[in-house]
């Protein structure tokens, strides 16, 4: 009675191997895969599908990773035959159609985000900023400017910005932020000199709040020959109001997986567009889409970019993806786009308050919201030992998923919510309702917290042991 | 306002919450001068008026019967694929970090890792990389890691061109040097060099740039007796009719790695596509990416969750296996329906098919007059064609004819000027084989 | 075996079951005579052939311009509505006679109830009929249910051609008389007569088949005065911009019966669509169809089930309000999405469209020589233009220039040989109504 | 925290009415619907789809329902936008792919049923039983046999049988079925007589057997100058294998959303063709597609037909769901449709085995099950006080469909099970096991019967209530 098509075990006759490829380049061994029916892969799937929450069925205040509404319509522009059945290496004159609304994509997200160039191939946001750190290096190499071994990264970074700096083969220094979320600058300044090739920043910051001192801390780094990296993940934040070109930055990736609402489809794929300023251009990855003065499009090449850093994936990038972003973008156009933010940080802003009115505690009661906000439950944890993760998987028993925890490291049993700018003054008043019921709970049944989810097809799971064990993957 | 739920006396409501007058107040943190700048963006369109101008992007562009191939193969996706693939429950959910709200997700995930280790015949699979290309340079990576030494790896000349380029970006960052390995130019096969210079790994591409089959089991055994890792590259589809990985030579190759495309992925001009990855369990903990394991909860019950994340970027932030953090779930999700879907028999038979039409197809073409076959080794689906003009203006001047012809190889360095790399699926039938040689034999009278 | 999940092995294990050797002993009650006759079909194409043959038909069908309306109507759908519809757990549910496996069917049919009764301004919706005209049929046997006596029932004689033979084949059956009213042909309205003669009920066509609206108030009072059920025919859509039927008079219509489509369906080259049926409560018992009604279960739990059963044919049989058994679910599930989407305002917005489309439409046309308009009188999205030559001649002409330019009144025996009923909805751009303004003038010169 | 979207009442400024229209024509109070943002419907509708049963999420063994697997590919093919976009009134030459498609449709039903004709136009079951039997009745009009008021049909059929035999304008005389399921003949010889018009037969019958006699009952209703009319809704019983028109009958339909694979859509849409003998050809409903001689594709019209039975809809018919059964025809092929009735018998043959095993009594223990059958829980009901009710509820918690209940209303607590040609072994097993353990609990626990289901959205809901109440529609 178990939902795996691993059950299911049908010998069809296979087919004659071909006379014409040697028997030891054939398989050896039948390959070992189920038969089922389409009825039984339809439902076994579907009913595992069910089993999910989805922004399409749960409101889903997951901080810095903008759980917003994927429109449908950009889907169904997306998987249109005329595009979805296009080969890669059609010729330019076969796929005008796409390399226009490609061209039209840069053009929109160099207009959003004020910056000269962009160059759509990134495959996600880490792979947007391995792109990014790279054109630092080569921006540095091109001039001969050769010691800038180091790049500076907040601690509260995501951890991407570290791993990625290091694929680049950077190495990297952390910078510490100060008790009302702001960077240290002295800190900085201790760190800054000719070794540095740059900073990356997100703004507003992973802590929720707008870093006020960016135009200072641009002229800092800037004057020590360094350049800015802007993690594009918190966009949503300022989408339409501030654009990352003005606040400094050299170079930055956009997450269109986030702020242009194009679907995480649990777990990618994602797009990770790079924008650069001018003196950055040379360096874009390949390829991109330009216009010939004859209004076609084509692709650019090592031709056109010789300095460029190269090629992240065989094709040009999830074009799929881009599509949709492109098809959000058309939709709201400038006025469209210009409310994101606000309706985002009034989500957010209202939240906290209410969160603080049922006697949550906000990391920085002082400051603003951003487009999201950290709580912190250590309260909770002196009074009846109960920590974040409880309180995360309490929600889901309500049909809430859970906001991010224990992230960004420096609060501790955080909760960093984002409510985005879809969601309804009703839904969010409804998660303020369970937020007063779980702390009500906690403080007076905190056992249940302890032992939830309770409703769910599993309760919490044996992590340890699923290390431990390392089942991943079905052996016969 | 299209997707913000909020009417006015909402926003009222929600302002005097937070206690302020007016919108822009939410902003007063951020410095005047950084605000409201004019953006150059067009005026939005409702939803009836975006569907009109972007169907009429897409048929701007132009529907061509399909024999080209070089890592993006047309092939037929059942319907049910995406039918469910694009259910708002996975196609709107996060990546599985709560495990017990994502037990679709995860089940399908490791559905999937067995899937792949079942095709590649190894024992672990990550659950996707971006693509084959950036796998491949994951795979080099990883194999440096678990070897230490020099940095240096053995890659095939006639690898695709444009994987290789992905290599020389990737791994240039770290100073990885990556030594070619020449090809014979009479067979289009690798030839094995002289010693291993220290190398970590040697790429073994079953299939090759020139769609020839490699004589794995020799290479892999060549690897493996000068201290190197065996890093297969390959088409997951014709893992269904050609020898694993994990069965190459006497030890089996360490890794394979590969463009997830040709199972249930559109082209869709390029992507998103996925790229898989297989390794032995030993070396599990220097996989990159995510990988989903089997548990249960506190009842007993079974469940799944993502497991070994110290591994990942999150937990172990610089010194991480990889810096990749979304990566393709959906994708996968759809490659696990679709080889659910066709089965192990219907894989099989898939790959039978797209065999014989590629044969069928190469003896068309090869029967006309000035056309060549530069290659006589076995192969899948694909194959060079040497012609007596430049490749791309054949290529070209077929469009002419709803006939995108394949892939001229020397526009992107490899082979002579008149090399064609020529692909037929099953998606091509006999009267599609016949057009595209009426068609070639045509255009070469005129070109 | 398509669809089918048995293997050999299966089907070997299963035969010793039943206790038979072979599957032809399945039927060895039936008669041999009778088995195994051979039967002219074609083979069975796999999934991908059959995809590539149907492609091909539906691009054998010509993508037009669409101004035609006559009962079916081209309008926007928002992508979400058949998102929805399509889910495999509403597009593939049976009828919901478990109300507690069938909640979300259930739910959905109530909401739908709900939205037609304030629509049409009535009391009780059903859960859908077939389609507008054979609701108007039905409509017409429950006004007689209602009112016994003789069975008779007035009808414009320009209601929609295509709704009158509906009529004429399904009440004919009952030797039901259906006696025309005329209609005014200098304003296309109807002409009131002099007395009813005894019939049960008015069929008051709110927009008529000349697209001009009706006096309703009058009409419907006149109705009522003689002792006979209003019964008003409706396009929903326009419904969001005109009076609805239970304000018509001063008593309301009787009952109000329309076709569906305008709210979200397809055009499908005619149907499925869905009729739909709203009426007082006090009629409630006559009412054909299924009917959705809110409940409780053992712990107070809100819920849905179908209720009246006992007008229905499983029930009661022969004495049944209707024969109707499966109706239109699906559809009717899509509307409640589309109705849901745009919203009430939404619903004006787009019936305001139409209306501004079609009457700079008009202007555009009725500039052009030699074209004249026959009725003067307000209208909501449709119109008759009176041209000099056939107007199916004119029309067919204008296929040749993409335009799908109406609907030849003639041709169904209303009016006059150049009589086209004309349409314009939201999905036409200015643009459009100019192509059709030159097009049609460039045809009128030659044809 | 209700699901409803009622909850929701957003004001936006509605547009101006138009001058042109007189006031007294538009609406006097403003259009009361909800104005929910997309992702608010979305979500709503998504989750109510969630709490249905489907056959994409559920065994549904629902006799005389042929809840059988609704090929996707079938759905994709009719919503393709050159099918979905034609309207109706499209003259011919611009939509000859359409036309062909039905005229194909036509062609192979005709084949499949062995009868001479064929209209695709009602648009469901029912609606085909009163096209047929209205040609019935214009047949003996137009040979001026006018005294034909009876229509005879045997108690145990379906209830539209009657129905739609009223709605003809017939009057119906019922005749009953003997203990082994066949019809009564000696009831049939005395009914018939020149006042009869013919019979309403299916076959098997809704007893789930055969009917051994057809050929002897045809023999007698022609002689007495009726014509048969073959109620197609169990031709999945035998598909392929035997035709109607061999049989014997005249007149029949075929609910091509049984049978033919197209879904049921949580109540329709269906489509009810009709297929005649020759005879019958000059009465059938219009329209039908006709082919020309120089291959192309047309309506037919009052002019070809001119002594039809008329039209039953505004267009062609259900075309979308036409559609649909086209395709799942052409997947099949000839093969595949002869093996639809083989494991459509095969499954509930096996079924009916298995069940009776686990202690299960069969209404007709002696007879062959056709592709459905019949078993009787009165032993239960006499030891414990289950009825067949509680069985089918009690069955929903473990995630199966209820069988039908009550019908045909001869055997009494009866279930009506058809496991269709389209699940699995293992999913029949699963089900045995589960009716194992139901009869056991209803023996041992029936109180846990009388109270399922127990794990569903609701419990059994109150429809007394529901009837007395009337809450048919929301008011605010
Ligand atoms: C702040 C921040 N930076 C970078 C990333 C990395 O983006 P991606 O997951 O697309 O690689 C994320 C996403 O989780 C993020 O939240
Ligand atoms: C035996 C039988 N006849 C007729 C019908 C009526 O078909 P429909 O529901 O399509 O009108 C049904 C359907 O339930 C049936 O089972």
């Amino acid at each position: 009675m178990s939902d795996s098509i691993f059950d299911h075990d049908h010998h069809f006759p296979a087919a004659d191997d071909p006379a014409d490829i040697p028997a030891h380049l054939l398989r050896q061994t039948p390959l070992d895969l189920p038969n089922p029916a389409e009825l039984e892969v339809l439902r076994h799937y579907t009913r595992l599908s069910q089993k999910n929450f989805s922004i399409d069925t749960q409101f889903y205040p997951l901080g810095s990773c903008t759980m917003k509404y994927n429109p449908r319509i950009a889907h169904a522009m997306a998987v249109l035959p005329g595009f979805a059945r296009l080969h890669p290496d059609t010729p330019a004159p076969a796929m005008q159609g796409l390399l226009r609304v490609l061209w039209e994509l840069q053009e929109w997200l160099a207009a959003v985000t004020g910056m000269a160039a962009v160059s759509l191939t990134p495959a996600a946001g880490a792979q947007g900023e391995l792109a990014g750190v790279a054109m630092i290096r080569a921006y540095h190499a091109a001039r001969g400017d050769q010691g800038r071994r180091k790049m500076l990264i907040p601690t509260a970074a995501h951890g991407t910005n570290p791993a990625s700096a290091r694929m680049a083969g950077f190495e990297v220094v952390e910078i510490p932020s100060l008790a009302d979320g702001d960077l240290d600058m002295e800190a900085l300044d201790r760190h800054l000199g000719a070794d540095v090739a740059g900073i990356m920043l997100t703004n507003p910051s992973t802590l929720g709040v707008f870093e006020r001192r960016i135009a200072e801390i641009a002229g800092h780094v800037h004057a020590a020959g360094g350049l800015l990296y802007y993690d594009g993940a918190n966009l949503n934040a300022i989408l339409g109001r501030v654009q990352p070109g003005r606040m400094g930055f050299d170079v930055m990736h956009l997450n269109l997986h986030k702020t242009f609402a194009t679907p995480h489809g649990g777990g990618g794929p994602g797009a990770g567009a790079v924008a650069v300023q001018e003196r950055l251009r040379p360096f874009l990855p390949l390829p991109t889409v330009t216009r010939e003065a004859e209004g076609a499009w084509r692709w650019t090449s090592e031709a056109d970019l010789p300095r460029s850093i190269g090629r992240l994936s065989a094709h040009g990038g999830n074009i799929g993806v881009l599509l949709r972003a492109h098809a959000y973008l058309r939709r709201l156009g400038r006025a469209g786009v210009g409310r994101v933010s606000v309706y985002a940080a009034l989500n957010a802003n209202y939240l906290l308050k209410e969160l603080q009115r049922v006697g949550y505690q906000a990391a920085f009661p002082e400051r603003r919201a951003s487009h999201e906000f950290i709580l912190g439950v250590s309260d909770l944890q002196q009074a009846t030992g109960i920590r974040a993760l409880d309180v995360a998987k309490r929600l889901l028993d309500f049909g809430i998923h859970a906001p991010t925890i224990y992230f960004p490291q420096l609060v501790p049993e955080c909760l960093l919510i984002e409510p985005t700018e879809t969601e309804s003054k009703a839904t969010l008043d409804r998660f303020v309702a369970v937020m007063a019921r779980i702390r009500q709970e906690a403080l007076e049944q905190p056992e249940l917290l302890r032992a939830a989810p309770h409703h769910l097809p599993v309760g919490r799971l044996d992590e340890a042991l699923a290390a431990r064990r390392l089942d991943v993957a079905a052996v016969r | 306002m299209p997707y913000i739920p909020h009417d006015a006396a909402e926003t009222a409501a929600m302002l005097a919450a937070v206690g302020i007058q007016r919108l822009d107040q939410l902003f007063d943190e951020i410095p005047a001068a950084l605000q409201a700048a004019d953006m150059a963006l067009p005026e939005g369109l409702s939803e009836m008026a975006l569907q009109r101008e972007l169907e009429h992007r897409a048929l701007d562009n132009a529907p061509l019967r399909c024999f080209a191939g070089a890592g993006a193969y047309a092939h037929h996706i059942p319907a049910i694929v995406w039918d469910i693939a694009s259910r708002g429950e996975f196609y709107s959910a996060y990546t599985p970090y709560q495990p017990e709200a994502s037990q679709g997700t995860l089940q399908v995930l490791y559905e999937y890792q067995s899937f792949i280790t079942r095709l590649t015949g190894l024992e672990v699979s990550n659950a996707s990389l971006y693509d084959g290309a950036s796998g491949l340079a994951e795979a080099c990576l990883m194999a440096l890691r678990i070897q230490g030494g020099e940095p240096a790896i053995l890659v095939p000349e006639h690898l695709l061109p444009s994987w290789r380029r992905v290599l020389d970006s990737m791994l240039g960052l770290q100073r990885i040097r990556l030594r070619s390995v020449p090809y014979d130019p009479d067979t289009g096969t690798l030839r094995l060099p002289g010693d291993a210079g220290g190398a970590a790994a040697l790429i073994i591409p079953q299939i090759n740039g020139f769609g020839v089959l490699e004589a794995v089991d020799a290479l892999t055994d060549w690897a493996h007796a000068h201290g190197l890792l065996a890093i297969a590259v390959v088409n997951p589809l014709a893992l269904a009719l050609l020898k694993a990985p994990g069965e190459w030579g006497a030890r089996g190759a360490d890794m394979a790695v590969g463009e997830g495309q040709p199972l249930g992925i559109p082209l869709t001009g390029g992507g998103p596509y996925f790229g898989f990855l297989a390794c032995r369990k030993a070396h599990v903990r220097q996989l990159p990416g995510r990988l989903v394991a089997k548990t249960v909860d506190g009842q007993g019950r079974e469940g799944f969750c993502l497991t070994l994340q110290a591994r990942e970027q999150h937990i172990r932030r610089g010194k991480a296996t990889s810096n990749i953090c979304t990566n393709q779930g959906l994708m996968v999700t759809a490659a696990t329906i679709h080889m659910a879907a066709l089965g192990g028999h219907g894989l099989r038979r898939t790959a039978l098919t797209c065999h014989q039409r590629a044969s069928r197809l190469r003896k068309h073409l090869a029967a006309l007059p000035e056309v060549r076959l530069p290659y006589a080794g076995p192969f899948f689906h694909e194959f060079v064609l040497r012609l007596p003009r430049p490749a791309s203006a054949v290529r070209d001047a077929l469009l002419g004819h709803g006939i995108l012809a394949g892939v001229p190889l020397a526009d992107s360095g490899l082979g002579e000027a008149g090399d064609l790399l020529v692909c037929a699926t099953e998606l091509l039938e006999e009267a599609d084989l016949r057009a595209y040689r009426d068609a070639l034999a045509a255009v070469l009278e005129t070109v």
